[in-house]
């Protein structure tokens, strides 16, 4: 047999541009989310003439932070198809330790670290039993999320905990060259993730377990590891956002941070993750969420009446990840959808 | 063999030997309101050596737990309950059926429609008229006869909310026909929220005069954002309720008035009354112990004082 | 010279189910060593036992004489310098090329990926499987599976490791590309390396192989050198019996004219080239054509997985309506696709529910199912399989590849569907089933099915079909009978598009 | 050598009993909810007196009722690999249509039919949504969420509607043959979907659907059509729980349901439905919404404060899946988890 090469390929797949960053970072949903973005800021400025004044973007930036904090830490886990539904809890409680130990008169950068800490903690725990225990992450927080509100009311007596040093409200109130602290903070997370996600070998490791925990574990990844880490640093973040509202607030509020998880696992999914791991970004969650946040702002401003304010926001949440879908599809090359992935993928995944 | 971990301090107490129980269901645990509910309670069950149990939903919207509340209340075949009912209506087969089964039930803080033993609270639809009244007074200090108001509440459907904000927008039209609410907005009791909903509606009406937060949650966000604007000294807010926050803004000048209940009071008549109609005394069908409106000038009254600061329960016993 | 991998006493079993059962064997450096063994006989359980992917009940593992922890770690065995090819490939659809090829050990600065260095080294390892024109960058999850595949061993050949596994290697790639995987194997011999190769096509095992050990139902039957066995006596050694003839003998089929399956003007997506096909009832169509020349997405565009840019199906002259499975179904075609386990399983189903799905409509009356008519329907065709189960009701994906292979062919074989798609429908099954396929292939074309079979392996689809349609970057280049056809002039005519005057 | 028959099946081995039923039925993690539930019920039992009372367990089956209903229509969308979110906001939505048209002077049984129904076409929007549009189910029950219980908003002006007929409220409350209602309901739901999952083709489509959508598609199953008559179902069965829980409350209360999604959804996975699909019984998900419901009801019964009971609450579903998985390992076939299938499930499903 003389014949050429038969490994040539007929159609060869030589000529798209080198690319080793992962798939998802080029093309894919999280960018879009920056779209459908701004085509809301476009439409918020000419329907009202507040929308874009600096005071208002500096409350919207204020108001999206810590969802934007809590959503990066819950996309985390979410990228190892993990759920954390205890990052609400974890608001609360590290926001109530932070102002109980400023209470008892520790100095704030302790106190801080120390609410922050609490919150690794509670995440450390979450990702033991996911990883070691091998219980259903979305049980495992669920346990977590119950039983981290009830430590909160039993600490806080369900009281509000205050009056609180001065320096501590200035963290999340006060701005730095004009920016409100709170934006830099989120802005710094933001580009850590990021960086961690995209460039580190941790960061292709949680690609890498949730892709496939059974093939990175072949790999040699270390999975249980990562998982812990995850769970670990959404604790972390969440602790983070928990201080920082605690901050904002200028109290430890027992009650705060209910319900932040469906909002952050949203923020996840509208800015292009999936449920079913590996896929989405830093970049994107924080948008899922500044979408919200907009969305809502942009309701306020308007004046729309509550109820169908609900319902509106309803809507344009659908409207927004159709639109990011379908530009995805016109972008993405044609047929990946119809071919081969669909395996892993879900009949439109969650 | 059912123990109780409430009570006062689960040991016998002096009077224990009567061996009534009461229950005593709030509208939600997780408020300070409601806990110094069950403070008062607590005490009256420590005075008159009286079990006290105390329960309550997580949240005010959750009906159907305050159902299974009772329900297991009856369960527990306890003399007497003390409710503070999510709906005036939706509790009553459930009351029927307590009563039925020979437990006295008395309603705090909100009426129902069917027949209990007895009633103390506020009515709220006339604490609201009185902060709509003190709002339009507090615009009227500040020069202005006109403009829009915001109606900052905690979360829509909720009985109580509703009726306060009724009440705020009937006194404020009775006194204030040219002054108008923008927007009645719902924060679902997230202080975080109710700061960004009034930002957004300070930086969205430029004729905004004041403000009423229908709760305590409202109320601090509202402060919040009153702080995070400046607008402490011009815009005058009227807020319900008290927490130490509050208090604390009320003192700084972010919040001018709160019409304060005394839960404390709802607690200890409460259950008093319960263990009367348990032994067959007679109470007064209905007693409104009245709402005050409490601002820089009297909040240092004594009396005001303790309905600004009430006690509240201990969750460790 | 000591073994570099010596095992005794080896135990697994799958609760009740002994895949393994006091196996030994002995590799040496510079040896091809062959394991042979039906599907299900335990080929696969004791690779992933070798690599530490799974736990052994009993047994002695020992590398360079030292003695494996019973908790063994695919990091320990990797760091023991033994690389492994699965049989199920274990990539990560979602990363690129490049770290798929170094993951768990991504070149990195202080844990920064070093990008410049992933992509050289990702280049240096494609490299290895002259596959230099594959952009490192490029997602796992685009690749076509014969790319997978050789991204897979490049991925383990990159290590340099003593000891390489390969687990049915071949059967995701074509003639040539075998060939080539071939003889870099017998160069890595050559190198002393020892290698463990598994594979259903004998004549593989007979080019390259030094020894064999042979497993049948999870014990070893026979180890001895490749020159001391003939085809026969190795096959007799895996089935327990022999195999006489491997292909039918093709019976001059009576060709009644009209064409059962008609395909006029059909345009796969994205394809340029309108394709006629006419196949008539009791007639075995293959296609033929080099990885790539569209041959795959043909049969999914007449079965109408993919909707077509344009043609029409007919079958036995009734117009199919064309892009859904579901009507293509109902008159009559069914697919076995080529990716069993993204397109064909449903991994949490039993066997026996895997079997029957697409023949629900026909077991049920009213929409409702009876287990007991759907058990009568589906074990027969199940029993002929020659399934190693425990019992159809255990989930399909506890099965051996080669036995979830044949449960896809039975959920068509049970179907009663007269038009047969197979594309590489003997993908990892064993010599002795291929046969009895073969056979069964044959009887049905003889019942009057009309069946297309796609399939890399030549001698295959010489020795099955009728006639031979070749593909060339999705245009039909040639058709040849069987009769006439040799492997030069098909894949002449498949590289080039003409007939060499070979044929 | 002659061997014949080489087809190694167990059946001719023979020592296990041949079986008809699936393999999943008859060991898998949903006959572990009912083990957790009878320890359950032992140890109250012996704890509290007025536990295994009549009035007691009426008491339990009525408030175990609904939420039974919600997470069996919650498991349907689970099985397919989606979620509904907006189950919740749907209850709340058809308690206010019937109580609405009751008000408006229809007669019970029509009043009920619409409600119900109502619940179905939001089902069914929901279902083309995610079928056809082929947006996350997460994201489309998300929007709906929100969009539905502003619907309730507009339209009773979020007042509670009554006084609502007399016959109404007897639908919930009242007995036949000494059993709630409810509990009858409740336990025809249960069998009526179990029979539907097991028994019919429609079901095995359900399974293999969520097994793997495009291999299903390409086995002639209809996926699109399953799906959204699965949301349809879901919707429904939200739709009878909203009427129930109308019918219970004597009244339509706007917020009616709020965070029931929740509740659902932990329901199915205690009671062994994975979020990945294709794992779950109608019986495992009335299970596990029993066993929270008993929880909850004991540690009423037994007086328990509340802060502490929602930390108890939360480390016992721990416990409860934990045991249960445990008891899970036990029967199955030993090395299941670590082997093979593992492509699947994530490093412990969710
Ligand atoms: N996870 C599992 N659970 C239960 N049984 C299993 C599991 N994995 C493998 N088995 C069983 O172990 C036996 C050996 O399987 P194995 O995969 O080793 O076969 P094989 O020789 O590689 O076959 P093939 O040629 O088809 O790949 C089979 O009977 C199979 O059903
Ligand atoms: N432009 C392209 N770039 C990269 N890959 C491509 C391109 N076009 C097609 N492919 C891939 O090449 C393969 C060619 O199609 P097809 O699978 O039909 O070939 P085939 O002849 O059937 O080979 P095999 O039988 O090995 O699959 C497809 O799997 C497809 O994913
Ligand atoms: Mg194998
Ligand atoms: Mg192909």
């Amino acid at each position: 047999m003389a014949l050429p090469k038969l490994i040539v390929r007929e159609r060869d797949i030589g000529d798209r541009p080198s690319r080793i960053i992962g798939w998802s970072d080029a093309v894919g949903r999280e960018g879009g989310g920056l779209v459908v973005l701004v085509i809301l800021f476009g439409a918020l400025a000419l329907a009202s003439d507040s929308f874009l004044t600096g005071g208002n973007m500096a409350n919207l930036s204020r108001q999206w932070a810590v969802y934007g904090i809590i959503a990066i830490g819950e996309l985390l886990v979410i990228l190892t198809k993990g759920i954390d539904l205890s990052v609400g809890s974890v608001v609360g409680l590290t926001g109530a330790v932070a102002a109980q130990l400023l209470v008892l008169g520790f100095p704030i950068p302790l106190a801080v670290l120390c609410a922050v800490l609490v919150g690794g903690v509670v995440g450390v725990i979450n990702g033991i039993l996911v990883a070691y225990a091998k219980l259903p992450p979305f049980i495992v927080t669920l346990g977590m999320m119950g039983a981290a509100r009830g430590v909160v009311l039993v600490i806080t007596n369900a009281n509000t905990i205050q009056p609180l040093p001065e320096g501590f409200s200035s963290i999340a109130n006060e701005s730095l060259l004009g920016i409100p602290n709170l934006l830099w903070i989120t802005v710094i997370v933001i580009i850590a993730i990021g960086f961690l996600l995209r460039r580190t070998v941790f960061g292709r490791y949680v690609y890498a377990a949730g892709s496939n925990a059974e093939s990175a574990r072949l790999s040699g990844v270390p999975v249980p590891r990562v998982l812990v880490t995850v769970y670990a640093m959404s604790g972390l973040l969440a602790g983070l956002g928990g201080v920082l509202l605690a901050s904002r607030l200028d109290a430890g509020v027992p009650t705060m941070g209910e319900t932040y998880e469906l909002d952050a696992i949203a923020a996840c999914v509208i800015g292009g993750a999936s449920l079913f791991g590996a896929k989405g970004s830093a970049l994107g969650a924080a948008t899922g969420a500044l979408i919200t946040s907009t969305l809502n702002n942009g309701g306020n401003l308007l004046g729309i009446n509550s109820f169908y304010l609900r319902i509106a926001i309803g809507v344009l949440i659908l409207l927004a990840v159709s639109f990011d879908q379908l530009q995805g599809r016109l972008f993405a090359r044609g047929e990946q959808t119809q071919a081969g992935t669909s395996g892993n993928s879900p009949p439109g995944e969650p | 063999k059912a123990t109780s971990s409430s009570g006062p301090g689960g040991n016998a107490g002096p009077g224990k030997a009567s061996g009534l129980r009461v229950d005593v269901i709030v509208k939600a645990t997780d408020s300070s309101f409601w806990q110094s509910m069950f403070a008062g309670a607590q005490k009256a069950g420590e005075d008159l050596g009286v079990e006290v149990g105390r329960f309550g939903p997580t949240s005010e919207t959750d009906v159907n737990e305050q159902v299974q509340l009772v329900e297991n209340s009856i369960s527990r075949g306890v003399n007497a309950i003390v409710l503070a009912a999510n709906s005036e209506t939706a509790l009553n087969k459930a009351i029927d059926r307590a009563r039925d089964a020979g437990i006295k039930v008395i309603t705090v803080d909100g009426t129902v429609t069917t027949k209990t033993e007895a009633f103390i609270g506020t009515n709220n639809l006339r604490a609201g008229e009185q902060a709509g009244q003190r709002l339009c007074k507090l615009i009227g200090e500040q020069g202005k006869t006109s403009g829009r108001v915001l109606l900052e509440n905690a979360v829509a459907g909720v009985q109580a909310l509703g009726d306060r904000a009724r009440g705020f927008r009937e006194g404020l039209a009775a006194n204030c026909p040219q002054i108008t609410v923008w927007e009645e907005r719902f924060n679902n009791n997230d202080i975080a929220t109710a700061a960004n909903q009034t930002n957004d509606a300070l930086g969205a009406v430029p004729d905004l005069v004041g403000v009423f937060a229908a709760n305590n949650m409202s109320g601090n966000g509202v402060a919040r954002a009153v702080k995070d604007t400046g607008r402490t000294a011009n815009l005058p807010v009227v807020a319900f309720d008290s927490d130490p926050q509050e208090n604390a803004a009320l003192a700084d000048g972010s919040i001018d008035a709160l019409v304060v209940q005394n839960p404390y009071f709802f607690g200890y008549q409460g259950v008093t009354e319960a263990i009367a109609v348990s032994t067959g005394a007679k109470v007064p069908l209905s007693l409104d112990p009245g709402a005050v409106v409490a601002d820089q000038a009297n909040m240092n009254d004594p009396a005001v004082k303790d309905l600004l600061n009430p006690p509240t329960a201990q969750a460790s016993k | 010279m000591t073994p570099v991998i010596r095992l005794s006493g080896l135990r697994k079993a799958f609760g009740g189910n002994v895949a393994l059962d006091d196996v030994s064997l002995d590799l040496r450096r510079g040896e091809v060593h062959c394991l042979a063994g039906e599907n299900g006989a335990g080929k696969s359980t004791l690779i992933r036992i070798l690599t530490g992917a799974l736990k052994r009940d009993a047994g002695d593992y020992f590398v360079d004489d030292r003695e494996m922890a019973a908790a063994l770690t695919p990091a320990a065995t990797r760091a023991a310098g033994i690389g492994a090819v699965y049989q199920e490939l274990s990539l990560l659809p979602d990363l690129s090329v490049a770290e798929n090829l170094l993951m768990g050990r991504l070149p990195n600065r202080g844990g920064v990926v070093d990008r410049r260095g992933l992509r050289d080294q990702a280049r240096a390892r494609l490299s290895k499987v002259d596959l230099e024109g594959l952009d490192p960058g490029t997602p796992v999850a685009e690749l076509p599976a014969a790319t997978r595949q050789l991204v897979e061993i490049a991925k383990v050949l990159g290590d340099d490791p003593r000891v390489i596994i390969f687990d049915e290697p071949t059967t995701a790639l074509s003639g040539d590309e075998a060939e080539s995987l071939l003889r870099r194997i017998a160069r890595l011999r050559d190198e002393g390396v020892a290698i463990l190769y598994v594979s259903h096509r004998l004549e593989e095992m007979f080019e390259i192989g030094d020894r064999v050990t042979v497993l049948r139902d999870g014990v070893v039957t026979r180890t001895a050198a490749m020159s001391e066995l003939s085809e026969d006596t190795l096959i007799a050694a895996m089935v327990g019996r022999d195999v006489e003839d491997l292909y039918p003998e093709t019976p001059a089929r009576t060709e009644n004219g009209n064409a059962l399956l008609r395909v006029r003007g059909l345009r796969p997506p994205g394809s340029p080239h309108a394709v006629d096909l006419d196949v008539r009832a009791g007639e075995i169509v293959g296609i033929a054509g080099l990885l790539g020349a569209g041959r795959s997405e043909l049969l999914r565009a007449i079965f109408g997985a993919d909707p077509p840019e344009s043609g029409t199906v007919e079958v036995a002259g009734k117009p199919v309506p064309t892009g859904r499975p579901r009507e293509a179904v109902r008159a009559g075609i069914g697919l076995l696709s080529e990716d069993r386990k993204e397109l064909g399983l449903l991994p949490e189903l039993t066997i026996r529910e895997n079997a029957s799905v697409a023949s629900l409509r026909g077991i049920a009356s009213r929409g409702l199912l009876s287990r007991r008519r759907e058990a009568q329907r589906v074990d027969s065709v199940l029993d002929g399989m020659r399934l190693r189960a425990g019992s159809y009701d255990q989930p399909v994906s506890t099965l051996s590849g080669g036995n979830q292979q044949k449960v896809l062919i039975a959920r068509w074989l049970v179907s009663r569907v007269r038009v047969l798609l197979f594309d590489e429908p003997t993908k990892g099954v064993d010599v002795g089933a291929k046969a009895e396929l073969y056979a069964l292939i044959g009887d049905l074309a003889a019942q009057g099915f009309a069946i297309v079979v796609v399939s890399s392996y030549l001698p295959e689809l010489l020795g099955l079909v009728d006639r031979i349609v070749v593909l060339k970057s999705g245009r039909v280049v040639g058709e040849v009978p069987a009769a006439e056809a040799t492997e030069e002039g098909l894949l002449t005519l498949a590289s080039t598009g003409r007939l060499n005057g070979a044929a």
